[in-house]
């Protein structure tokens, strides 16, 4: 029971810390898993929203909407330049969208602190939320148990748009296979620009909704880049709710594994990536590894055999 | 035939082949429904087809017969714009829709079942058919060439989800399984109800019978056999005429992407078994 | 066209061999000469430009050659760092036989995380190998006894002999990591040439078919992870000979990354593309950055946004480009003109056009 | 794609080239410097994590300067700014062009203790002097190295005895795993055990979170908390202190009394924090309210200037100008790097604004540290100090 | 003959679906063998786990008495398995000659890492370029080559590992009626030490080469014959040419 008190609070801020990264990502699963574009400005747009919650926020619910919608509508337009950007790169590959995308990360992070300042923020919540509530006996910040709930909405939404409607349809009709999407009359191209404004206006989003927790500072977009690819990449690229599980695993690893296991905290967040990488993929070690042992099996019970 | 009377009871869209040239509408009326001349394409430089010339009148149903690798693919795909000709012109009704993009053209009236069906993996038998219906019926036209696509449009007979579910109920049966759940033959007919959907004047069918279960094989034959009768115009490609027997009411033969030979109708009454007449060159050749 | 071995075997003549090889001599001739036409500081920047672009040789022989694109070559370039600053720290400070233990550090450490690596393709082996640098850096902060933690390590200048004088002066350091350079991205060339280099992109370009041909691919991937792990290894050794100093903050994954778009700028199959990338970024970041102090990174940003656009085979594909180029004006060279076009594309750093493979005929499944 | 963009496209492609190569060539040789004017280096981030501190110490550094009509001992004053970077690799890059290329006498700043330690064998080779108004690592070779700022150690150290006096119980401890983290926590830790003071952490050693990367210190907290701490010391600076400082106050250790280094309140930290930040007690060498004249004179200049309160930053890197003006004006002939360290050396009690303070032997100051806490002043938060600590340094 | 190839209800699954159902297969010495069934059912999968392109969920592969159910695809070929693939596989960068190196390279008897022995290999290798109607290609870069003579290379290839069992993918899938020609010369001239194992569509040559047939549907062997007892057995027709039936009784 003391155990179970004690790690609690972890394990639900695990949750919701993976949570928060599952929103901070959705941007760039969206993106990299069914538009395809490696978006390596995803944390600049992030940052961007971060900083105009911290511009425009004063603690009242009208201005946290008016920041919400400047974010979006601002993410958006960011990926609407994207895709004009990487329409011509488009054919040639990921690495050279990773340059280009890479560079347009370096110019607008130039461009968000000369504009926003380098310090550090301080980012207004509406009053209702600032404080922190008791659970079993245990503080937590209300602001954060709203974004549990926030998320889950969003997660709720996503999946609806991307897995159950017909515009999410077009979206994953359109990676599974382009040109019979095409033969349906839809320009693909037409439908990656729009899946890239709505994943530039997610991150916008996530941005102004995450400001007051992961606050805005030069170093915000390379985070928020990091943990997103992480999420994606171990979410299988793409799936809403690989994404989900993922960015929840990445909590409860940052939150209960650096409780459980604090010697090994450092190391916990890139060997988890590893480990998982390596059980799920299917070309990895794991299935040859098992193709090993069955032929030591093999040979083991043919020497059996031959000694009976 | 019992299927194929159960089709035509159900489906109220068919009419006697007389009618086929009044039921295709639209575009100029005089020009073909498909008209390519001197046509040469390929993949990365590489020409397949070599100068095809091809006409389908309205509410035709012309079969491309040839063995693997004659180019029927590579002609199907040229003329869905899936393949941009390295030469020569494609019309369909009258207009030019040489090297337009795949989506321009399915908005012109075309429609094409690949080969291989090519179902969305990740989507289910619904949302297959809602995405069609929706692509084919409440297309918006932002460019000025989807608005000139629309403006040259043919029409073709009118379909909804209602009505290919009826045709093919079990699509309705399956409709929340993914298209990478069903089977080869499910695979097949939700392409086809994809297809349809579009409402097309011009159906392009690559080898649709492929790989298919005899029962199954034969469900789909009786399928085309009725959209043929309802005055479709179809252009079918065919490893073998004796697959379209019933179908087509010509077929062209094409082999190498180089020769086109129009024949007559009927040419399948002499086609023998495929097995047969192997048998029978192998032994010339020993 | 390292890859054209039959040509080697039929001992064809091979004009464009000796043209390449005049103008190689010419940029070696120039960078021998480099520290009587460049002020200090800049001769200290050739000589970081050097040692990255020897990173990004690495990293090149990964991604290019073996296919696989790498995040982590940061790691054995730390692993031949600290060795380095060990041995100096132990009294062993020739450079001499540094490199060699840095190289077999390097080679040591690629060959045990590699078992992992080369299972995994694509964005996978990106990030695994992304997790391996992490990891690395994050040991380089807890090892406080091997590598003084994140403050970092300082170690005395080394010398080139067990011996000899110590590398003090800036001139000295210079002609000493570009020799090195030179000779280490001159035996990377002739390995890639050889037979070595056929079979590297046989795996590369189709594993399956090397597979059903009776060709061990994972062995010959470790090895080429583990050649690569020497070469960062010594490049890291190098570090220690002109910085003096490592901390973990300096095999980062963003040196990792800028290591990679060096290799994407240069043109990803190109050793002497790798330095050119390399010199660029330091150039644009430690010289034109300092025109504008605290926005060198909106210069780097500037920079891979023209290598994109107007770079698209990489600065090896500007030489191939300037040839045809040549070649349109009627200024025909002989040994200026690859013999064929396709064959100039594919051994000079272009990356073929992804996602256009041929559909065939015949049914696709 | 057309013919002639296609062209166009190479064309440019080559220009680019040509311009690198060309530009390249055009770094010839330099002239010498001018004789009368003396060169200084100033080396502070500029960009990345801690661009902000790094503006804090440029605006400290140049108000001296300008203050002084950019004359220091009748000699002009030249000031070359640097970008610190966050690597220290990069310092070291930069720190080289300031030495090589500009031939300054001396260098001024630098944040981290790391850079410290890539770029002091540099400019030890080159002999010339570093007068840091940051980070402080453990140097083999001070010889011309000189700090106006702080050992790392001497934070906590000039608390612990306050901490172990005023809390009744066992203290819990947490910092940032990186060596000037180490550091800041060694010396409150030391201090404290010496005194008899109790650490509540389980194991009795202070906590390490990973660094950098750590922004959710919630766990941690949650494990203070029920370790049955009656207060907490920490050590953490820039944006990791603002998400300390703000988790904190919505923790279960919310109503554990902190006690930090001054870092964690310092600067635009504190105005980030915002109301989470109230009540915090903090020691730190500086705080903009201390009533002396030297003070009252820098914090309305700097005020003036910036529309906003110094901090320790800015007046570390104020003093560092206070330093160089006295060496330089000491110097008797010509100014030279090695004149500049030698009359560094001889300089003795400098007023500053943190009050009268001189380099003692391992060559930073030995100076007073203060207790503050953070309290309305006006509208805003400020560090408000509360009593004298101790006097530090040797 | 002796039995070099026995496959024992080998399985092969991916997720629900069953590619491969239990299926058996010998192989003999010398064999000229054709695999023959609708699509799906299962013939490429067969070839690729015999291959050790894929591995087999269940089930047992022999090859020349000894278990290479889990054996690696590099040592297969090493054994004495080669193969070529439905889609002519080569290596576009390398030169025509360079591909069958590389298929030479482990099964030739001169060392490839020396110039002489390389020059050894080259001669065989052009050898192997002429019969399948090549030469004059040999430093063309094989990404330029023509579908129907990157088929050709990629047999060329699989020849040059001088294998005691050739397994065939479609082999004149996309050939014009000469290449088709040419081939069936080709795979007639292979010597009898050479066992084939053919998945073929075009009935012309699997009735022009082969010597036993079987028909694989929904995953299993159907029947094992004579391509005349095939053509005669019920069984087969209602299978394999039951879109025939369909065509004969509308």
């Amino acid at each position: 029971m003391d155990w179970l008190d004690a790690h609690l609070i972890p394990a639900l801020d695990g949750v919701a810390y993976g949570m928060l990264l599952f929103v901070v990502a959705a941007g760039l699963t969206l993106a990299f898993g069914s538009g395809g574009v490696l978006n390596l400005a995803h944390g600049t747009v992030y940052a961007m929203g971060a900083y105009i919650a911290a511009d425009i926020g004063d603690g009242s619910w009208g201005m946290l909407v008016l920041a919400l919608a400047v974010g979006a509508a601002a993410g958006a337009t960011s990926g609407g330049v994207l895709a004009v950007a990487v329409a011509p790169v488009a054919r040639r590959g990921h690495l050279d969208q990773a340059l280009l995308t890479f560079g347009i990360a370096l110019v607008g992070g130039d461009m968000l602190v000369s504009y926003f300042g380098a310090d550090q923020r301080q980012v207004a919540v509406p009053k209702a939320l600032e404080d922190s509530v008791t659970i079993a006996g245990h503080q937590y910040p209300t602001y954060r148990l709203a974004f549990i709930g926030v998320a889950a909405l969003l997660a709720g939404l996503g999946y609806w748009l991307l897995v159950r409607s017909t515009a999410g349809a077009a979206v994953r009709a359109t990676t599974d296979d382009p040109e019979m999407v095409a033969a349906l009359g839809l320009s693909p191209r037409v439908v990656h620009t729009a899946t890239l404004v709505v994943a530039g206006a997610l991150a916008g989003g996530a941005g102004v909704l995450g400001a007051p927790i992961i606050t805005p500072s030069p170093e915000t977009a390379d985070t928020v880049m990091l943990w997103s690819l992480i999420i994606v990449v171990v979410g299988r690229l793409g799936s809403v709710l690989g994404a989900l599980f993922a960015a929840i695993a990445v909590g409860e690893v940052q939150t209960l594994g650096v409780v459980l296991a604090p010697d090994l905290a450092p190391y916990l967040l890139f060997g988890a990536m590893g480990i998982a990488l390596l059980v799920r993929s299917g070309s990895g070690i794991l299935p040859e590894f098992a193709a090993r042992a069955r032929v030591l099996a093999t040979r083991a019970r043919a020497l059996k055999g031959g000694g009976a | 035939m019992t299927d194929e009377e159960h089709m035509a009871e159900v489906v109220p869209l068919a009419r006697p082949r007389a009618e086929r040239a009044a039921a295709a509408d639209g575009g100029a009326p005089s020009a073909p429904m498909l008209d390519i001349r001197s046509l040469t394409a390929g993949y990365g430089g590489g020409a397949v087809l070599h100068g095809i010339d091809l006409t389908l009148p309205r509410g035709g149903v012309l079969a491309v017969v040839g063995p693997n690798g004659a180019g029927k693919t590579t002609l199907l795909h040229a003329v869905a714009g899936l393949v941009t000709p390295s030469g020569g012109s494609i019309r369909i009704a009258g207009t030019d829709v040489t090297g337009k993009p795949p989506h321009i053209v399915a908005r012109v009236g075309t429609a094409i079942v690949p080969q291989g069906r090519r179902v969305f993996a990740s989507l289910t038998v619904e949302q297959h058919l809602r995405l069609a219906e929706r692509a084919g019926t409440k297309r918006r036209a932002w460019t000025p060439a989807a608005r000139a696509a629309a403006r040259a449009r043919v029409a073709g007979p009118v379909w909804t989800r209602a009505d290919v579910v009826r045709l093919l109920p079990r699509l309705g049966e399956r409709h929340s399984h993914r298209g990478g759940e069903l089977s080869g033959g499910e695979q097949q007919m939700l392409a086809l109800a994809r297809a349809l959907l579009l409402s097309p004047a011009l159906l392009l069918l690559d080898e649709p019978t492929e790989g298919l279960a005899p029962a199954i094989a034969h469900e789909i034959h009786g399928l085309l056999r009725t959209l043929a009768a309802q005055g479709l115009t179809v252009l079918i490609a065919t490893p073998q005429a004796a697959l379209v027997d019933g179908i087509a009411d010509d077929a062209v033969y094409l082999t190498s992407g180089r020769a086109a030979t129009a024949t007559g109708p009927g040419t399948d009454a002499g086609f023998a078994s495929a097995l047969t007449g192997a048998r029978d060159r192998a032994d010339r050749h020993a | 066209m390292n890859t054209r071995l039959s040509a080697v075997i039929a001992m064809s003549s091979r004009y464009g061999t000796v043209a390449r090889r005049a103008a190689l001599a010419v940029v070696v001739v120039w960078l021998l000469v480099l520290p009587q036409l460049v002020d200090t500081y800049t001769l200290v920047l050739a000589t970081q430009a050097l040692v990255f672009g020897l990173l990004a040789v690495g990293v090149g022989v990964l991604t290019g050659h073996a296919g696989l694109a790498t995040m982590g070559q940061v790691a054995p370039y730390a692993v031949g760092a600290y060795t380095t600053a060990w041995l100096t720290r132990h009294d062993i400070t020739a450079g001499l036989l540094q490199l060699p233990a840095a190289a077999l550090a390097g080679a040591l450490f690629a060959a045990v995380t590699g078992i992992v690596v080369i299972r995994a393709r694509g964005v996978v082996a990106l990030m695994l190998t992304l997790a391996v640098g992490e990891l690395t850096a994050t040991a380089a902060v807890q090892w406080k006894e091997f590598t003084g933690g994140s403050d970092g390590v300082s170690t005395p200048p080394a010398r080139i002999f067990p011996g000899g004088a110590e590398l003090f002066d800036d001139q000295d350091i210079y002609l000493y990591v570009l020799v090195v350079a030179l000779v280490v991205a001159g035996i990377t060339a002739l390995v890639l040439r050889s037979p070595a280099g056929l079979l590297l992109a046989g795996v590369r370009d189709n594993e399956d078919r090397m597979r059903a041909a009776g060709h061990p691919v994972d062995r010959y991937l470790l090895l080429t992870y583990t050649g690569a792990g020497a070469i960062s290894g010594i490049s890291g050794a190098l570090l220690m000979t002109y910085a003096r100093y490592v901390s973990p903050q300096d095999v980062g994954f963003d040196i990792s990354a800028l290591a990679l778009l060096a290799v994407v700028i240069g043109g990803v199959r190109s050793t002497a593309g790798a330095f050119a990338g390399a010199g660029l970024i330091v150039f644009t970041r430690d010289k034109l950055g300092n025109w504008w102090p605290g926005h060198a990174p909106l210069f780097l940003g500037i920079l891979f946004l023209i290598a994109v656009y107007l770079l698209p085979n990489g600065a090896a594909g500007v030489a191939q480009q300037l040839r045809s180029l040549a070649d349109r004006m009627g200024l025909r060279v002989p040994g200026l003109v690859p013999r064929t076009p396709a064959a100039a594309g594919a051994g000079d750093g272009t990356v073929p056009a992804s996602g256009a493979p041929v559909p065939e005929e015949a049914d696709a499944r | 794609m057309s013919l002639i963009r296609r062209t166009r496209r190479r064309a440019a492609a080559s220009i680019v080239l040509a311009a690198a190569l060309v530009a390249t060539a055009a770094c010839s040789k330099d002239s010498g410097s001018n004789n009368d004017t003396v060169k200084l280096g100033l080396l502070v981030p500029l960009s990345g994590v801690y661009k902000s501190i790094g503006e804090d110490m440029k605006r400290g550094f140049e108000l001296y300067v300008e203050q002084h009509n950019n004359k220091f001992g009748g000699h002009k004053i030249e000031v070359v700014v640097a970008d610190e970077g966050e690597a220290p690799g990069v310092s070291l890059s930069a720190a080289t062009k300031l030495v090589k290329q500009d031939k300054v006498a001396a260098v001024v700043g630098v944040s981290s203790g790391a850079a410290v330690a890539a770029i002091t064998p540099m400019l030890a080779d080159n002999r010339v002097p570093l007068i840091g108004s940051g980070g402080r690592p453990n140097l083999q070779n001070i010889d011309r190295v000189w700090n106006t700022s702080w050992m790392s150690d001497e934070t906590g150290a000039a608390i612990a005895k306050y901490v172990k006096d005023t809390v009744n119980g066992p203290v819990g401890i947490i910092g940032p795993d990186y060596q000037g983290g180490q550091d800041q926590i060694r010396g409150f830790t030391d201090t404290f055990v010496k005194a008899g003071g109790q650490v509540a952490n389980s194991g009795g050693k202070p906590t390490f979170t990973p660094w950098p990367g750590t922004t959710n210190f919630l766990p941690y907290l949650s494990q203070i908390a029920q370790s049955g701490a009656k207060a907490v010391y920490t050590f953490y600076a820039g944006s990791a202190a603002v998400d300390f400082v703000k988790q904190y106050k919505q923790s279960d250790a919310k109503d554990i009394p902190l006690y930090a280094a001054g870092f964690l309140t310092e600067g635009a930290t504190l105005a980030a924090e915002g109301d989470a930040a109230r009540d915090i007690y903090s020691v730190l060498n500086y705080a903009p309210g201390l009533d002396n004249p030297a003070n009252r004179n820098f914090v309305s200049a700097y005020n003036a200037k910036h529309k906003t309160q110094p901090n320790l930053y800015a007046m570390c890197s104020f003093d560092a100008g206070s330093v160089l003006d006295r060496a330089i004006t000491a110097i008797d002939g010509k100014v030279t790097s090695e004149a500049i360290n030698n009359a560094i050396r001889g300089l003795g009690q400098i007023d500053s604004p943190r009050g009268a303070w001189q380099f003692g032997a391992n060559h930073s100051p030995v100076q007073k540290w203060y207790l503050r806490q953070v309290r309305p002043d006006g509208q805003v938060l400020s560090n408000v100090v509360v009593q004298e600590l101790a006097t530090l340094g040797s | 003959m002796t039995d070099l190839l026995t496959v024992t209800e080998l399985t092969r699954s991916y997720g629900s679906f069953v590619a491969l159902d239990r299926a058996d297969l010998t192989v003999a010495e010398g064999a000229r063998h054709a695999l023959i069934g609708p699509n799906g059912a299962g013939k490429t999968t067969l070839l690729n786990l015999i291959a050790g392109t894929d591995l087999a969920t269940s089930g047992r592969i022999a090859f020349a008495g000894r278990d290479i159910t889990w054996q690696r695809p590099h040592r297969r070929s090493r054994g004495g398995i080669a193969r070529t693939f439905q889609h002519p596989s080569v290596v576009p960068v390398a030169t025509v000659l360079d591909n069958v190196l590389l298929g030479a390279w482990h099964h030739h008897t001169a060392a490839p890492w020396r110039r002489a022995g390389r020059r050894r290999i080259a001669d065989d290798c052009r050898a192997i370029l002429e019969t399948v109607g090549l030469t004059g290609l040999e430093h063309r870069q094989a990404g330029e080559l023509s579908h129907g003579r990157r088929r050709m290379l990629d047999l060329a290839v699989a020849l040059a590992g001088r294998p005691r069992l050739l397994l065939l993918d479609e082999p004149a899938a996309g050939l014009t009626d000469a290449d088709v020609t040419v081939l069936l010369a080709v795979l007639r001239d292979l010597s009898d030490d050479v066992a084939v194992l053919l998945v073929e569509h075009n009935l012309d040559v699997v009735a022009a080469f082969a010597r036993t047939v079987t028909v694989l549907h929904h995953g299993r062997p159907l029947v094992t014959g004579t391509p005349a007892e095939i053509q005669a057995d019920p069984a087969v027709r209602e299978a394999y040419l039951g879109r025939r039936k369909v065509a004969e009784t509308a």
